[in-house]
């Protein structure tokens, strides 16, 4: 295949553009033959070389007091005491879940855990973030069930729970589902390895599944002299086994545990590839690798396809030479076979091997660390200025509050998400504090009082109407929900979904949000260890939201000392912390009871925000309240029906009318305004006078808005009673709202 | 007492179980490698939670075939109780260790939720401890629990009274606190995978093997939600410590 | 040697799948489908043997692994 | 009119619970099990109708919901 012409044509079926082919030839001073055209173009992608993004992605705050783990590694980790590390990271499956919901969603589920058991964490939870196109239409029901059940099918079967997450359905999804996972793991500090290959002559084993044709890019794989080889033959679409990941998995965590690995990487994207380079300049060294050695699922591969090959639970390690047989027993114990394929060198080079034949040597900085770097042009698009104005003369008449209530509680944006994470096992593991649904995931560690708590957020809608202010937004809203349940802020990561940033407009919605998202983390005082970054979400020219997924991680020192949404105590005051200010920008409101997405997104004072955190940890760290609840999607009369549900009790309210909106919008805005920096808490009045006091010092406004108890949801604004209804027919609203959507004819056309 | 809790290559809930008879109860506990031929003196065995085998054929189809299961067997003939929780369960029914077998559930989707079960017989050594008709709230999360038998099998397991558990509507007091927790009725919406007569676990004619969906070892501490699965291992305990009073 | 094992629910046994399939296909607007039944099969390949030999074995293998007697019935074919 | 829908893999579509089950047989001693492929059939059954029509109908149905054509193939058999 040396003789293979490479011609424009092969150029750009490998996406790869001619400056970026004179790098190539610049780069190993010659004309690279197809094979190594092809580790260049995967490791080259936009997927594995951040090319648009690494510039943008360098200004994020990455280090801390806590941080052991920064970006870089396979996952990010930070200091949470007693010897212990939590590791976290969170990644995409954006695409092949839109290709196959299942197994898109099953093997994006599958490749976050690895990242993790691979930097020597065992994986304790998972979360995700997904975003689907309006349950009203087919598809979107059609992709919504494939992607629940393949996330919990892989998930549930390896036995990590999944504590919680976040989803959200918009029409600019609809071609474009996002599927975003976090994985949680949990460390001794000492047993952190890294995705390094160290050692000259150390051998180089593969273990886990063999590799097939799964995954490899069909652009890529178009090239004429393959397709009489294997034509029919070449699907994309990769199937998980999450049986053989469990297998890895246990087998991998006790495998580190005799000190005989040094090094240890999954195979995620650009599979082989990407794991031979990136652990061969990680440790500075080279790699000489025996293709025809890889264990082969398909007869005939080429070593093209066997370096490209994106089959999923396989891993690469470098062990201590000598201690191979040590390693061995330990997988066999697992009935799994490593593979020795190749040895460290000092060569500085991947060296790739066929039946003993030099078929492809290149310089693994050449593919790692001298790819492409973009400073792409950036540029507001014309339209951003016009959405940010709220026309409220335009958009109708303000609607009857009781209706647009019991709207809200019944949209899906808004409703009970137990449809999804019903189908999620919760309880595996004894660790889980609070069940989904009921707050950010809480999950105890065993041996210590200690506990961590998880949140995944992003409004795409306010990073629409302002990427900057709306990344910051899902700064401040993640790590609010993670002091709601008493936990103090520790690290964040970060997930970017965009749409294709060579155009200016969406690029700068991408910088905007990361110039957002550091801003807010550097207030909050919360370093970035790591993320993902998905772009090309778009249709027909038509992009998602800019959707930059925030993951913030929290530690609790003591574990049971936590509070959730719910109401626990009749006649407790229910406390209203933070301003009403009637922001209706952006809100679900608009959306749903006048088909308008426009305003300025809500305000966001950093500094307030983060004293409102502070207090309310403080407050659940004292035992003084008995729920906690941040304002979102729906507004202050969502959030005290959500606090009434799953519980005995109802509310009654009375609020001042907020002045942020129009007279004839006020009391909705009031009700329904999607201001920042509020948590709803419910008192003991024993408490009630401390708690105000500490509000007061804090410099957190605090108002006593009503009381818990009774049967109703009633909520008045400045006496007058715009919402008054019975609370168990709220509750089967917002409850059963998903469900019954759900319950509808599905076929697979699209 | 000594738990001997079997690790298949897929069980996830085993450290779950360990954790709730050591950690929990204080009792001695030993995690047993399915490849294991002997339970090491073990006086109760736990079949854990999990996909023992990945699970894609049939639940438990494949584990049943593991060297341990053999000591498995010759322990409940002789008598040792032997539990199995969900997956556990699964295992007991392909190896024949109960009658009946799973399908699907109703609904065919996983079901991961709390669920109320009525202990219909205490007199086993895993009900020991409950009192008559007290309700246990406990989570599920399975795919396949959906329990089937012919109607002769359905129809000797009442006769004999090997219906253990069985999915019933939440009480208005809560199980544990004083109260008896009647009001646990069984009602098909009570029922979350469509089991023959809201079956939740059954147990053997010698009542010494018993298997039931739900799992009690992830509800033994109130942190969790529930801690009403505690009196199922209490009730091992409980049988283990007379039955040494007797003998001893 | 290529056998082929298919498993089918017992008549007796309610078939959650099928059941779920057939809904969905009347509300799809077949009307006409009165019931559904899924079933699962198995193509074993075998190293060499002849078909009587191979017969006898994958037969054993249904018994001992691939259908439950409880609640399946299976049909061996050799392809 | 009854008709059975065949669901197989497409054939380099890796086959999961095929290896577990061929595994399974392997350490069984079924040392001559060179490999397995699992698929799924449905029977469907049709309120009247001859068989043209039936076949005409459930290819349909296979094309709409029983088969997934991202990664399945399907044969439709009139019974
Ligand atoms: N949005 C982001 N913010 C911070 N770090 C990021 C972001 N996106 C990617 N990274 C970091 O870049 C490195 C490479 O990412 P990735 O290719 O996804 O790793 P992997 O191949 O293990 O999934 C990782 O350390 C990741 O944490
Ligand atoms: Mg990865």
């Amino acid at each position: 295949m040396d003789n293979a012409v490479i011609d424009q044509a092969v150029l750009d079926r490998h996406g790869i553009k001619p400056d970026e082919y004179d790098k190539i030839r610049e780069l190993i001073g010659r004309e690279p033959n197809l094979l190594e055209l092809g580790l260049f173009s995967v490791m080259w992608s936009e997927h594995c070389s951040y090319k648009s993004s690494r510039l943008h992605l360098k200004t994020l705050p990455t280090t801390g007091r806590r941080v052991v783990q920064g970006p870089g590694e396979n996952a990010g980790a930070v200091d949470i005491g007693d010897g212990m590390c939590a590791v976290f990271k969170i990644e995409s499956h954006n695409h092949p879940s839109f290709i196959e919901p299942y197994q898109g969603a099953a093997t994006g589920v599958g490749g976050i855990i690895r990242d993790i058991f691979t930097m020597g964490a065992r994986p304790i939870a998972l979360l995700n973030a997904l975003r689907f196109g309006s349950l009203e239409t087919p598809l979107a029901r059609r992709i919504f069930e494939g992607v629940v059940a393949g996330v919990g099918g892989y998930g549930n079967s390896i036995g990590i729970p999944t504590i919680g997450g976040e989803i959200y359905f918009d029409a600019s999804y609809a071609g474009n589902p996002l599927v975003n996972v976090l994985c949680l793991g949990l460390a001794h500090k000492d047993d952190i390895i890294k995705g390094a290959a160290h050692g000259e002559g150390n051998p180089v084993f593969y273990v886990g599944a063999k590799t097939g044709r799964d995954g490899i890019h069909g652009a890529t794989m178009a090239s004429a002299e393959f397709d009489e080889k294997s034509a029919e033959k070449r699907p994309a679409v990769q199937v998980g086994d999450p049986f053989m990941e469990k297998l890895l998995m246990e087998a991998c965590l006790e495998v580190m545990r005799t000190g005989a690995v040094l090094g240890i990487q999954d195979m995620g994207a650009a599979g082989l590839t990407c794991a031979t380079s990136e652990m061969s300049s990680r440790g500075g060294t080279g790699m000489d690798v025996e293709v025809t050695r890889v264990p082969q699922r398909e007869t005939g591969m080429i070593p093209y396809e066997i370096m490209l090959s994106e089959s999923q639970e396989r891993m690469l390690l470098v062990v201590d030479k000598g201690r191979e047989r040590d390693v061995q027993e330990v997988f066999e114990k697992w009935d799994l076979h490593a593979e020795q394929i190749g040895t460290v060198t000092t060569s500085g080079r991947v060296r790739l091997f066929e039946h003993g034949v030099l078929v492809a040597e290149v310089p693994t900085k050449a593919l790692t660390d001298e790819g492409p770097l973009y400073r792409r042009p950036m540029s507001e698009p014309s339209w951003q200025r016009e959405v940010q104005k709220l026309p409220f003369d335009a958009i109708g008449a303000s609607a009857a509050p009781q209706v647009a209530f019991m709207t809200l509680l019944a949209s899906p944006v808004i409703a009970s998400k137990r449809w999804a994470y019903q189908q999620y096992d919760h309880t595996v593991g004894t660790n889980t504090i609070a069940r989904p649904g009921t707050a950010a995931g809480v999950t105890r560690i065993k041996g210590s009082s200690r506990g961590l708590a998880v949140s995944v957020d992003c409004n795409g809608r306010f990073c629409y109407l302002d990427p900057y202010r709306g990344a910051m937004l899902a700064v401040a809203e993640s790590s609010r929900n993670v002091a709601c349940v008493g936990a103090e802020p520790i690290g964040g990561t970060n997930n970017l979904n965009f749409g294709n940033p060579e155009r200016p407009e969406i690029m700068w919605q991408l910088g905007e949000s990361i110039r957002g998202i550091g801003d807010a983390c550097r207030a909050l005082d919360i370093p970035i260890t790591g993320g993902n970054v998905s772009l090309y979400n778009e249709t027909e020219g038509e992009a998602i939201y800019p959707t930059p997924v925030v993951g913030v991680v929290g530690l609790l020192d003591d574990a049971t000392r936590t509070v959730t949404r719910q109401f626990r105590t009749d006649g407790a005051s229910v406390v209203l912390l933070g301003d009403n200010l009637g922001e209706l920008g952006g809100s679900e409101y608009l959306a749903l009871m006048h088909e308008t997405v426009a305003g300025p997104a809500p305000a966001l004072d950093l500094s307030r925000e983060q004293a409102l955190q502070r207090l309310v940890i403080r407050i659940i760290r004292d035992g003084l309240i008995e729920s906690a609840h941040d304002c979102a999607e729906g507004g202050l009369a969502v959030t005290l029906a959500e606090s009434c549900f799953d519980t005995a009790f109802g509310v009654s309210a009375d609020v001042k009318t907020a002045t942020g909106a129009p007279a004839a919008f006020a009391i909705n805005a009031t009700l329904f305004g999607e201001s920042a920096s509020r948590i709803v808490v419910s008192v003991r009045d024993e408490h009630l006078n401390t708690v105000l006091a500490s509000a007061h010092s804090a410099k957190v406004p605090a108002t006593v808005i009503g009381k818990v108890g009774g049967d109703r949801i009633t909520i008045a604004v400045d006496g007058a009673r715009p919402i008054d209804v019975v609370k168990s027919d709220a509750e089967r609203e917002w409850a059963t709202s998903i469900e019954k959507k759900m319950s509808r004819p599905e076929t697979r056309g699209k | 007492m000594k738990f001997a809790v079997v690790v298949f290559p897929g069980s996830n809930s085993d450290r779950d179980a360990w954790h709730a008879a050591s950690q929990v109860l204080g009792e001695q506990a030993e995690l047993v490698w399915h490849k294991d031929t002997a339970l090491s003196g073990a006086d109760a065995v736990i079949l854990p939670g999990g996909f023992a085998y990945g699970d894609y054929l049939r639940t438990g189809a494949i584990a049943r075939f593991s060297p341990i299961m053999a000591a498995v067997s010759r322990f409940a003939e002789r008598g040792g109780p032997v539990i199995g929780i969900c997956n556990g369960f699964q295992v007991l029914l392909e190896a024949g260790l109960l009658p009946g077998a799973m399908v699907r559930n109703r609904g065919i989707k996983f079901v991961s939720r709390h669920v109320h079960v009525r202990v219909e017989h205490s007199d086993t050594p895993f009900t020991a401890a409950c009192r008559p008709n007290e309700v246990l709230e406990l989570p599920i999360a399975h795919g396949e629990g959906n329990y089937f038998a012919d109607p002769s099998t359905m129809t000797e397991l009442d006769a004999n009274r090997q219906v253990i558990f069985r999915y019933v509507t939440p009480t208005t007091s809560r199980s544990r606190d004083g109260d008896p927790g009647e009001g646990g009725d069984i009602s098909d919406a009570a029922n979350p995978n469509g089991s023959l007569n809201n079956i939740a676990g059954i147990c053997n004619r010698a009542r010494n093997v018993v298997g039931l969906m739900p799992h009690p070892e992830r509800a033994c501490e109130l942190a969790l939600g529930s801690a009403d699965g505690r009196v199922v291992l209490q009730s091992m305990v409980k049988t283990f410590t007379e039955r040494l009073t007797h003998h001893g | 040697m290529k056998a082929r094992v298919y498993v089918t629910l017992k008549p007796s046994v309610f078939d959650p799948q099928g059941r779920v399939v057939a809904d969905a296909l009347t509300s799809l607007g077949y009307g006409d489908v009165k019931d559904v039944r899924q079933g699962k099969f198995f193509d074993v390949e075998l190293e060499g043997g002849d078909a009587p030999t191979a017969r006898q074995r994958v037969t054993e293998m249904a018994d001992k692994l691939l259908a439950n007697p409880v609640i399946e019935s299976y049909r061996v074919e050799i392809l």
